[in-house]
């Protein structure tokens, strides 16, 4: 029961072009996470580590409900928990960190290894164990701090979107195990819409600044986050501004060509120059000491 | 080789050339004594790893290069460490080499209509000495560039343990470095090659004919002879 | 549970007190957001700390641990005072109209009635004033007697004004005013509250009279039997109602009906000890189920000695211990460790053996080194389990557990490796009362067996001894029904149908003498059919129905459900008789006609009740039967007799008080509570521990079970025990967020993480600044050795509540130090 | 067939990867395969809390004769009225519980005075524990209580059941203490 055929690449890292494979046109698919409505119980953590198997990691209880301080090889899915004096009173944010799966993924856009970061029809980017080459170039164009080196295999590990669920129409593990339903799977539009319903619902119940985060500077995400305190999105550990570095847009898809470019000129600069000058060398003068026997 | 000449003895301008520098030997003139030879060819061969480990990763327009060396997994393992092993050989032959590289009054006319002149043939400078200017600043260039490749790709080796955006400068000096460098060295080796026939001798074999020093680097021909004829008399 | 899980999804307001719903029920928690996304419902939190479910809430009030009574009762008041309570309901459905005998009195902290010698009430006191022309209760439909109940809660709860409940409870005045506004919102026939609780509220010494609080409150706002109301105890296992439905404990027998004392020698005499009269016989007559008591116990009597129960014997009722007094948990744990027991002025025994099926009683506690210290003095223990627990292996129990040296414990220990959930099949009763299938998926690890063949074996091995040798009262063990295929495993799918029963001749139709309801041999329908005659047997009257000629109803598995309301009467099987909600006649009013048509629970059709499978006679006509069938009142209880602290609540600290009662400064803690007096059993004194301490669970473990996992996600989710500390305490303490912090009690102390968090709030209570502090269960001396740590119940008291007899986990006093 | 197609596409890639220095068939080729396709699923209940989560275990081969089934993977069951699929991370992880390896596999005991378990068999425990409770009943059974009254309890004993026995071993237990005399009973509901 192989899946390969259910999904075709809409994008793929390091391609010169033509990277998409296939006719379908299927819609793109997202994660839906309402903060205000998960209460931090980790069955996502743990509904992650279970269908991906992922090996266990010795974590230690340092004075926090948090599992680990930040994403790792073998975590991909991590409640962060924040406590934050809100109004005379305390809130206690709980907000599902994994890949955002953006729709322009900065991942992708850094990985020079051809086909080691795939964008699927359906939207879901995922690491192709194969093809990567753990350069981690990775980590630098994410915008979110995703991407992990995994020591053992010497690739990159983060959230497949549970693809190989999702290729057989299935929801992402996380998903189904989510207990309050504050995880949600679905197509992008219909988690976008119910998004905007939550959101409205919230601002009736005071929270004037409630949104939807689904950041515009990577052209949206796979996963929409709904936050109560949306004018404050550091307090979720979210980026304000998410977007993929310009400085790796610019030596990825500018440098780099012009390099080629500028390295190729130079050799036919240099044959040019043979041509026209040829070599640089003494002709004709009498030179005594030249006549030798096996000159 | 010298078994293809059973009248001579030895060959010995070879022999000179083992250990010794700026001696004539017969019609020859002992350029690079053994161990520079050495020391350039071990910057050149781990440069070479570099490039073609580099340039898959670099770009998938080079990506067949990749196949040197049994694919890109094997080139991203071999890229870090061969570029230590050629910074370090550089550090060596920056040493070896500083003493004939320092940068003389004239040097900086090189960068610019010199250096045109140059490759059109067209100078009458008798005053070149064993090296001449061009290369004299492609010797501190290459050195600068070295410590440039070094810095930005130990911070991609490593990036969680950097800031963000330093990691992103790092890729474009890398970058940038790397290409300036490849351009600099298309033309190195094509000068040391096709463009002045003899000068690649001087790489393996170590010496020169006089006529080639006596084209090439006049001042130091003279320098040469006339400390041959101080020992003659 | 009155309701159900999914019900929770039609209410307009829930309470979450006692308990901590997201985090020991999280799926089930799924419910309450629902409610919040679905229908705008409000969250309220009410728990000393602000937890994953207050994070939720619409809004979170911080309370003292164990002060949960003065601020229901400040509720009540408040709706009361505002008018804001369901007055039909009150009327129609509850015994506020009762008049209540003079006799009944309340002053500075005691009811009528008290023995201070005894510590016990003497409970006549509180009886309701008999009419004198019907002999039946005195009512008056006005609620304006002063002697009717109504009267006399309003008078009882005067002072528990938001003043008082703030001093008491810590909680600010306009919090609290709030969570008053909110909560008696649903005091309206269109709304309906719910209140959820769990072992935050029954690990109290004023346990049930917290229960009885919000129940009173329930009633008062008219919430009780509807859709989306009802008071919602969820079980922290996944079949301790099972096992209470069928006498887990000492004092009932299956279907709680009650363990025979020894003053009642015969059947006869036991059965009118046990059978309540029906003494409302006028409107709303009581329907009074329980008179049906007798087809119960004879059934079960029949299910129990088979062939050898017959009339003439009283079917084998001798052959039953009886019981004299109290034999349930922290009794066990005295009379072992004091080696007997007085029982009606007699010396007897106590437990020289001792046989425990997956229970861990050194974790469980309280004050574990007691259970340490009595374990040892045992002849013989059995432990079957899945792994190796604190309590088989108390004979290397570590130093601060201080046990006996392990070459002068004379405990012969056998630990039994058991099959666990997925190993075996059978019936799991959720929260809700669903009996549930689960079939079996794999075999046992290595020589692993399931509980029921250990049991079996044991119990046919002891049986063949007593044939072979004889011994005292052999018959009870010959005439034990064992007639299972296979007796040395019985096959649960046939104990599941003794327990539903069986006509053992064929029952005569009542209503059509030529018809029969049953022929011999037929599964029962339901426990209506049972006969007190002989001629049925029923392992447990009130899973009746799970087992019928249809075949297994726990088995069912549609998912259909018609009523929209999350009733799902194809899935599985509810006991009772598949009903749903409880007292949902009480959904309806005087009419019959629902009290929101939008949410029916059942409504009068004119010739029958329709919707839920309806908690009254389907075709009384409204008026006929009061809505509690169960009770002799046929109505809702806001004054209790039977409680054995009171008819009413009323606010006691807990046996370990940090302050004096602000109310009545003489009658500090529950005048009825128990505890114990072993050199073991010692009490800490506010002056020496001035930080009141609760226990809790957390969602990333289970009880002492989870830790064992090697290599358990679990594990890695949460690696080890920590101490919650305000972050005030902190700084005056020195103590930093993940250093290792001492925590002691008058019965030892621990060591573990400190996690100093906002979440716990520094409080003012009677005028004193004052702390609290928390811990989670789950960690102990057994384990994976990655993963051991202190056991919680070292720290926790031997005292109890006076009804259930359940100990006071939830509020006792430690003081806090770095370590 | 597995291997053969991996074969073609690493031919193929091999020569798109020379083209164009990337390949696409072969990212595909390499994504997961969806693990539980064809494993044997049995319905459950979940043993921990009371919400009764349903749960479905998947185990290892066809339950046929030559397979031994070993729980590969437990996930919620999407038609329970109450989890509707859900589970919290006990619940998700139940293949630990079941599979870890700190599980008990044989009978073990502690003799009188003794510091360490020994190996004992099935039926050399169920004989000792059987004549222990014999004993037990005999020397301590009370047949009349102090006020004369018939009793016929046996105080000796005490018998708990823990929180995931089923309401039929719960049952059976009470036969069996009934048929003891066992008036020290209770249960994980008290505490």
């Amino acid at each position: 029961m192989s899946v390969q055929q259910n999904l075709e690449i809409r994008r793929s890292s390091a391609s010169v072009w033509g990277s998409q494979s296939g006719m379908r046109s299927v819609p793109t698919v997202s994660k839906y996470i309402d903060t205000t409505t998960c209460i931090g119980c980790k069955a996502c953590e743990a509904a992650c580590i279970e269908w991906n198997d992922l090996r266990h990691i010795a974590t230690e209880q340092t004075g926090t409900y948090q599992t680990l301080p930040t994403l790792h090889a073998e975590y991909w899915n991590l409640i962060r928990f924040n406590e934050r004096d809100f109004d005379g009173g305390l809130v206690w944010l709980m907000r599902k960190d994994q890949c955002m799966h953006c729709e322009e993924p900065g991942c992708l856009a850094a990985c020079p290894a051809p086909g080691a970061i795939v964008q699927y029809a359906n939207g879901i980017v995922d690491v192709n164990p194969d093809q990567c080459i753990g350069c981690k170039y990775c980590e630098t164009g994410c915008p979110f701090d995703v991407p992990r080196f995994h020591q053992t295999t010497g690739k990159m590990a983060k959230c497949t979107l549970c693809v190989d669920r999702v290729s057989v129409g299935l929801e992402p593990a996380c998903i189904k195990a989510c207990p309050t339903g504050c995880l949600q799977f679905g197509t992008k539009d219909d988690m976008v819409a119910l998004g905007a319903r939550r959101v409205e619902q919230l601002k009736s119940n005071g929270f004037t600044n409630a949104l939807l985060y689904n950041p515009e500077g990577v052209h949206g995400t796979g996963v929409v986050t709904v936050l109560a305190h949306g004018d404050h999105p550091e307090w979720y550990q979210l980026p304000r501004d998410p977007h993929v570095p310009i400085l790796v847009r610019f030596w990825k898809s500018f440098l780099r060509p012009l390099g080629a470019i500028a390295i190729f000129g130079a050799v036919i600069g240099a044959l040019t120059h043979y041509t026209k000058f040829g070599p640089k060398e003494v002709r004709g003068v009498d030179a005594p000491d030249r006549n030798l026997p096996d000159a | 080789m010298s078994a293809a000449r059973p009248q001579r003895p030895f060959d010995t301008a070879v022999v000179a050339a083992r250990d010794r520098e700026n001696v004539i030997v017969g019609n020859e003139i002992v350029r690079h004594r053994l161990v520079s030879r050495v020391i350039h060819w071990s910057v050149a061969v781990t440069f070479f790893v570099c490039v073609f480990t580099g340039m898959p990763i670099w770009t998938p327009v080079f990506g067949w290069m990749a196949h040197l060396f049994g694919g890109l997994t094997v080139c991203r393992l071999l890229h870090p460490w061969a570029g230590v092993a050629f910074f370090l050989a550089s550090g060596i032959m920056f040493v070896h080499w500083i003493g004939d590289m320092r940068l003389e009054p004239g040097d900086r006319e090189w960068l610019g209509p010199k250096a045109f002149a140059y490759m059109r043939y067209e100078t009458e400078d008798t005053d070149i000495g064993k090296y001449n200017g061009g290369q004299r600043l492609f010797f501190w260039a290459a050195g600068l560039g070295a410590i440039g490749l070094l810095l930005s790709g130990l911070l991609m080796w490593f990036p969680r343990a950097f800031p963000p955006l330093l990691l992103e400068f790092a890729y474009l000096i890398h970058d940038v470095t790397f290409i300036l460098f490849a351009v600099a060295i298309v033309f190195h080796i094509y000068l040391g090659t096709a463009a002045e026939p003899g000068t690649f001798g001087s790489m393996v074999r170590g010496t020169v004919t006089r006529e080639w020093a006596r084209l090439h680097h006049p001042r130091w021909y003279r320098d040469v002879i006339s400390g041959e004829e101080d020992r003659r008399r | 549970m009155t309701n159900g899980w999914v019900d929770i999804k039609n209410t307009d307001v829930i309470l979450a007190m006692g308990g901590n719903p997201a985090e020991n029920h999280p799926v089930g928690f799924k419910w309450f957001m629902e409610a919040k996304k679905t229908r705008g419902a409000k969250l309220v939190a009410v728990d000393p700390r602000f937890t994953r479910t207050a994070a939720t809430a619409d809004l979170y009030a911080p309370i003292r641990a164990g002060s949960d009574i003065a601020f229901l009762l400040g509720i009540i008041r408040y709706a009361i005072e505002n008018k804001r309570y369901h007055e039909d309901y009150v009327k129609v459905h509850t015994n506020g109209p009762y008049v209540v005998s003079e006799k009944f009195e309340f002053n500075d902290g005691l009811f009528s009635g008290f023995d201070a010698g005894k510590t016990e009430y003497d409970k006549t006191a509180w009886a309701y004033e008999p009419d004198p022309k019907t002999k039946a209760y005195g009512v008056d439909p006005t609620l304006q007697n002063p002697r009717s109940v109504f009267q006399l809660l309003k008078k009882h709860v005067e002072r528990y004004t938001p003043e008082m409940v703030e001093r008491i409870c810590g909680t600010p005045k306009d919090t609290y005013l709030k969570v008053c506004q909110i909560v008696t919102s649903t005091g309206v026939p269109e709304k309906a509250g719910t209140i959820t609780y769990a072992l935050g509220w029954t690990q109290h010494s004023t346990a049930v009279q917290m229960i009885r609080a919000a129940a009173m409150l329930q009633l008062l706002l008219g919430n009780v039997g509807r859709p989306g109301g009802g008071v919602n105890a969820f079980r922290g296992h996944s079949n301790i109602q099972g096992a209470t439905d069928i006498a887990g404990t000492f004092d009932i027998l299956p279907g709680y009906l009650k363990t025979p004392p020894g003053s009642s020698q015969t059947l006869k005499d036991y059965l009118e000890a046990a059978t309540p009269t029906t003494l409302n016989k006028e409107a709303w007559a009581s329907m009074n189920y329980w008179q049906n008591y007798p087809k119960f116990m004879v059934s079960l009597l029949k299910a129990t000695y088979g062939k050898a129960a017959t009339k003439e014997n009283d079917f084998g009722y001798a052959w039953l211990p009886k019981v004299d007094g109290n034999y349930s948990w922290m009794y066990i744990c005295d009379d072992m460790y004091r080696g007997n027991s007085t029982r009606v002025g007699g010396k007897e025994p106590g437990p020289e053996g001792f046989i425990s099926f997956g229970m861990n009683p050194v974790g469980l506690g309280p004050n574990s080194k007691k259970w340490v210290a009595a374990l040892a003095k045992l002849k013989w223990l059995v432990v079957a389990e899945n792994v190796e627990t604190e309590t088989p292996i108390f004979w290397k129990s570590p130093k601060q557990y201080d046990p006996p040296e392990a070459s002068k414990i004379q405990t012969e220990v056998f630990l039994l490796p058991a099959a666990d959930f997925a190993e075996k099949d059978g019936t799991f009763t959720n929260s809700a009362r669903w009996m549930q299938w689960k079939w079996k998926a794999v075999d046992p690890p290595g020589q692993a067996k399931s509980d029921q063949e250990i049991l079996a074996r044991i119990f046919l091995a002891v049986r063949d001894l007593y044939k072979k040798e004889g011994g005292p009262l052999p018959e009870a063990l010959a005439n034990l029904s064992w007639s299972y295929t296979n007796p040395v495993e019985p096959d649960l799918g046939e104990v599941l149908k003794e327990i539903n029963g069986k006509a053992l001749s064929d029952i005569p139709d009542p209503a059509d003498k030529t018809k029969t309801l049953k022929t011999a041999g037929q599964q029962v329908d339901g426990f209506g059919q049972l006969q007190d005659d002989g001629s049925t047997m029923c392992g447990n009257w009130l899973h009746s129905g799970v087992f019928t000629e249809a075949g297994n109803n726990a088995q069912r598995r549609s998912t259909a459900d018609p009523t929209g309301l999350g009733m799902y009467h194809n899935w599985a099987f509810s006991w009772p008789a598949n009903r749903r909600i409880m007292y949902n006649r009480a959904s309806a009013d005087a009419e019959g006609k629902p009290w929101d048509p939008k949410r029916p629970g059942i409504v009068w059709n004119g010739e029958k009740w329709v919707g839920d499978v309806p908690d009254m006679k389907p075709d009384a006509p409204p008026g006929t039967f009061g809505a509690f069938i169960m009770l002799p009142e046929g109505v809702g209880r806001l004054y209790a007799s039977g409680m054995n602290d009171g008819p009413f609540p009323e606010h006691y600290e807990a046996v370990e008080a940090p302050i004096d009662n602000p109310l009545h400064p003489k009658v500090t803690s529950n005048p009825v509570s128990k505890k114990f007096s072993s050199d073991k059993d010692i009490y800490g004194k506010k002056e020496d521990f001035p930080i009141v301490c609760t226990t809790y669970r957390l969602t990333e473990h289970f009880h002492y079970w989870t830790q064992h996992q090697h290599d358990g996600v679990l594990n890695e989710l949460q690696p080890g025990f920590f101490v919650e500390i305000p972050e005030g305490l902190a700084q005056q303490k020195g103590i930093a967020n993940g250093s290792q912090v001492k925590v002691t009690s008058a019965r030892g102390s621990i060591q573990g993480v400190a996690m100093v968090t906002k979440r716990l709030r520094p409080m003012k209570i009677d005028g004193k600044e004052m702390w609290q502090v928390g811990f989670p269960i789950h960690w102990g001396y057994a384990g994976d050795p990655n993963h051991t740590g202190p056991l919680a119940n070292t720290l926790t008291p031997s005292a109890m509540d006076p009804n259930t007899w359940t100990p006071e986990f939830k509020a006792f006093l430690v003081r806090i130090e770095k370590a | 067939m597995e291997l053969t197609r991996r074969g073609f596409l690493k031919a193929t890639a091999v020569g798109s990867t020379i083209a164009l220095g990337f390949d696409v068939a072969r990212a595909k080729a390499e994504m997961r395969e969806f693990k539980i396709s064809r494993t044997t699923e049995t319905r459950s209940v979940c043993p921990y809390c009371a919400v009764g989560c349903g749960v479905i275990i998947h185990t290892l081969g066809d339950k046929s004769k030559n397979a031994k089934a070993s729980v590969v993977h437990v996930e919620g069951d999407p038609d329970q009225p109450v989890s509707r699929g859900t589970l919290c991370p006990k619940g998700i992880t139940l293949k630990d519980d079941i599979t870890h390896k700190n599980r008990l596999t044989k009978p073990k005991v502690r003799r009188p005075g003794s510091d360490h378990w020994e190996d004992i068999s099935w039926d050399d425990a169920i004989a000792k524990i059987a004549r222990h409770v014999k004993d037990t009943r005999d020397k301590c059974f009370v047949a009349k209580n102090a006020k004369g009254e018939v009793v016929n309890r046996n105080p000796g004993i005490a018998m708990i059941g823990g929180c995931t026995d089923t309401n039929e071993f719960n049952y059976l237990q009470w036969k069996v203490i009934t048929a003891l005399g066992v008036p020290y009973r209770d249960t994980q509901a008290r505490v």
